[in-house]
């Protein structure tokens, strides 16, 4: 009997361990930016909690992260240790973002760098038990998002698209990817800052054999509610997003 | 950093631990060489009564080595290479650097470039270099 | 005498010899996705040619590209080869994008991959005589924009905001991360989609020290323009973004 | 490929002539070994037949030694391993990837899992191996 030996990344082997208790994972997706992806992540991760939901929200737009914005997230002291790092609370939500240790700071990354910020922080945050993990993610196909296809063992990939021809463009670039990596009942797209009743996005979502979850409508206040919980759950938008919600439970 | 018990040392512990038993899913002695890089500055004491704990509550028995690595810095600009040992930073960035390495991109340039497009070449964290068993 | 040895990127090398006949390279930047980065891009190319200048325009948004859609390129055929690849002339503009390659479909690549493709298309591109290279570039601060950084022996970035809470924050990351690297009178900042007569945008230029080419209203009809380049220069938008062409020249 | 004076491996050449004239700015006899991988499908005797022309004009004595190396993937996702020359691409698609090589992601997924998420782990594009002077 002789001797074997392993070596390698000890983080990929934890991530099971750590994801063992969430629920549903969403990741919130579009190749296309500025469509709403991290205002939608935020209020769905708030409007899923207001239900009842326990709910945890992950920012893994590493190099550009803004979700601690949208819910003025205290970025002066790094979160609670035990036995491992443990997401703040905010609006009932528990928020991990990489924006904790970055700061405000320009967090230029290469790719490999970006998968390392990914593995380690699925290595050491401590979501205990979660009905939904709400990922926001960033634009493009790069690292972030092929890492969360690779390490996350199922997830429930939620698209959003505008009604732009520049978005749909994109989107059916993801949606392409997403239909040969998920199931096509398990992807679900939602419309967002819809100005009429255009059916452009809802048809996308046919052709693909996959979910359309509705409509959210264009709310001029909204961005001036960035920043406050309690004035973003006041929003129009919110309300929209509750819907999406609801149809998510 | 902080009490045994609590600190995210034990995550990583646990990440070990876990690459173990899946590297060797029934043995019972086992030899695990962790290499960790100084720009983690991961707590030696704390990771190895941690993953020690770990071993045993699971009925292994576990030999641990812990291999220091020094942190080298090269810039992609410029070619440039350093050393970690040659930066000051804040006991608060320290901290930051020691959740995430990769932050040192936000706290550190080039000290001769100023470019913030370098890498670590050596020294980043944990990483498992030799699972041995029988 | 002993024998000396070298090994590496041959790329690389040939990358200063590429350039050597640009006179001014413009990455159009902005880490917030949707601010307008590629419509602006293509509309300031078209308008500095229309001046008389000679231009080139490079979408290096490699993982979404979205360029060829704005001008309505055609896919179907590569581009001519002469000692290199010859960017074909769309609306008197050299236009280079990997899509020509990648067509419409997915491309999802890790970082180093971009990396890759950044050195491979720089180095095989013959852009002869221009006045203006314009480079358009993803979200975030990753591999596409860190090789503009390095790659590039000048370059004067063209930031793109919008008076929205979530672009000014990422905004100031990437002008803290650009006024290091770059001397601020070659930095300007442009503000898209100007509603209404606040000083945001600029204020921001003056802190940072960086230029500030004025603002591009938001133009209700550019969208169904995509596509046409003689639509868009009828567009209102055009004519914003000549007015920042002309303070450029 | 096409013609040898207008392709665009002529421009590759340039790109390996600019890499040794920058390793040995002086000298007048060169040796240079250039890694050519299976991917990009690179024509040889286009790329030996511009080098030379290059390496001439400017007056350089030069040896070029062309290496072929095979296209190895293997999947990010499930691990799986495999060969270049298992997989069967129409023309367009060929010709795609010996511009940028990297768009075969845009073509090709892993045959074990369907993953897009696999490596170029040997036999990409053209890399100096060996440039030597004296
Ligand atoms: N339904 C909506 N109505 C009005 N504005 C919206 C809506 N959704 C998003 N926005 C605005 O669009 C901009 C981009 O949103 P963001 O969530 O940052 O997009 P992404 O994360 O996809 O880049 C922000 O200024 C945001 O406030
Ligand atoms: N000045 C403008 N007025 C109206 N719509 C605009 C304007 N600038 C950009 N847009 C629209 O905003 C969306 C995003 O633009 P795009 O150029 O793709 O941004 P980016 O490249 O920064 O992601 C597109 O639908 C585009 O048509
Ligand atoms: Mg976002
Ligand atoms: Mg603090
Ligand atoms: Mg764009
Ligand atoms: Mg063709
Ligand atoms: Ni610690
Ligand atoms: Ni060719
Ligand atoms: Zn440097
Ligand atoms: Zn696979």
């Amino acid at each position: 009997m002789g001797v074997m030996v392993s070596q390698g990344d000890p983080r990929l082997a934890v991530i099971g361990r750590r994801l063992a208790r969430v629920a549903r994972v969403v990741p919130v997706m579009s190749s296309k930016g500025g469509v709403g992806k991290t205002l939608l992540s935020c209020l769905l991760a708030l409007a899923l909690s207001e239900r009842g939901a326990r709910v945890g929200l992950l920012d893994l737009d590493v190099t550009n992260p803004t979700a601690h914005v949208v819910l003025g997230a205290d970025l002066s002291k790094f979160p609670e240790e035990d036995r491992g790092v443990v997401p703040p609370l905010i609006g009932g939500v528990k928020f991990m973002s990489v924006a904790y240790y970055s700061g405000e700071n320009p967090l230029p990354l290469r790719g490999w760098e970006i998968d390392n910020v990914v593995r380690e922080v699925l290595a050491v945050t401590i979501w205990g038990d979660l009905d939904f993990l709400v990922i926001d993610t960033p634009p493009g196909i790069g690292d972030e998002v092929l890492d969360v296809l690779s390490y996350f063992p199922k997830h429930e990939p939620l698209v959003v698209a505008t009604p732009s021809p520049l978005t749909v463009a994109s989107v059916r670039r993801l949606l392409k990817l997403l239909t040969e990596a998920v199931k096509g009942e398990l992807i679900r797209v939602v419309e967002n800052m819809a100005r009429d009743d255009s059916d452009i996005i809802a048809d996308l979502a046919k052709k693909f054999h996959v979910g359309f979850l509705g409509k959210v409508r264009f709310d001029e206040g909204v961005d001036r509610a960035v920043g406050d919980i309690d004035a973003l759950r006041r929003s129009r938008m919110y309300k929209d997003v509750s819907m999406i919600a609801e149809k998510l439970l | 950093m902080g009490a045994a018990r609590v600190v995210h040392e034990w995550a990583l512990a646990e990440a070990i631990a876990d690459y173990v038993f899946k590297s060797a899913p029934s043995a019972k002695r086992v030899r695990v060489t962790v290499r960790l890089g100084e720009l983690q500055a991961v707590d030696e004491g704390i990771l190895k009564f941690a993953l020690r704990e770990i071993m045993k509550s699971e009925g292994i028995a576990c030999e641990v080595v812990l291999k220091r690595e020094d942190c080298v810095l090269k810039c992609r600009r410029c070619g440039h290479e350093w050393l970690l040992k040659e930066v000051e930073f804040g006991e608060e960035v320290r901290e930051a650097i020691h959740f995430v390495p990769e932050v040192v991109h936000s706290y550190l340039k080039c000290p001769k470039c100023g470019s913030r497009d370098f890498e670590v070449i050596k020294g980043r964290g944990v990483w498992v270099e030799e699972v041995s068993w029988e």
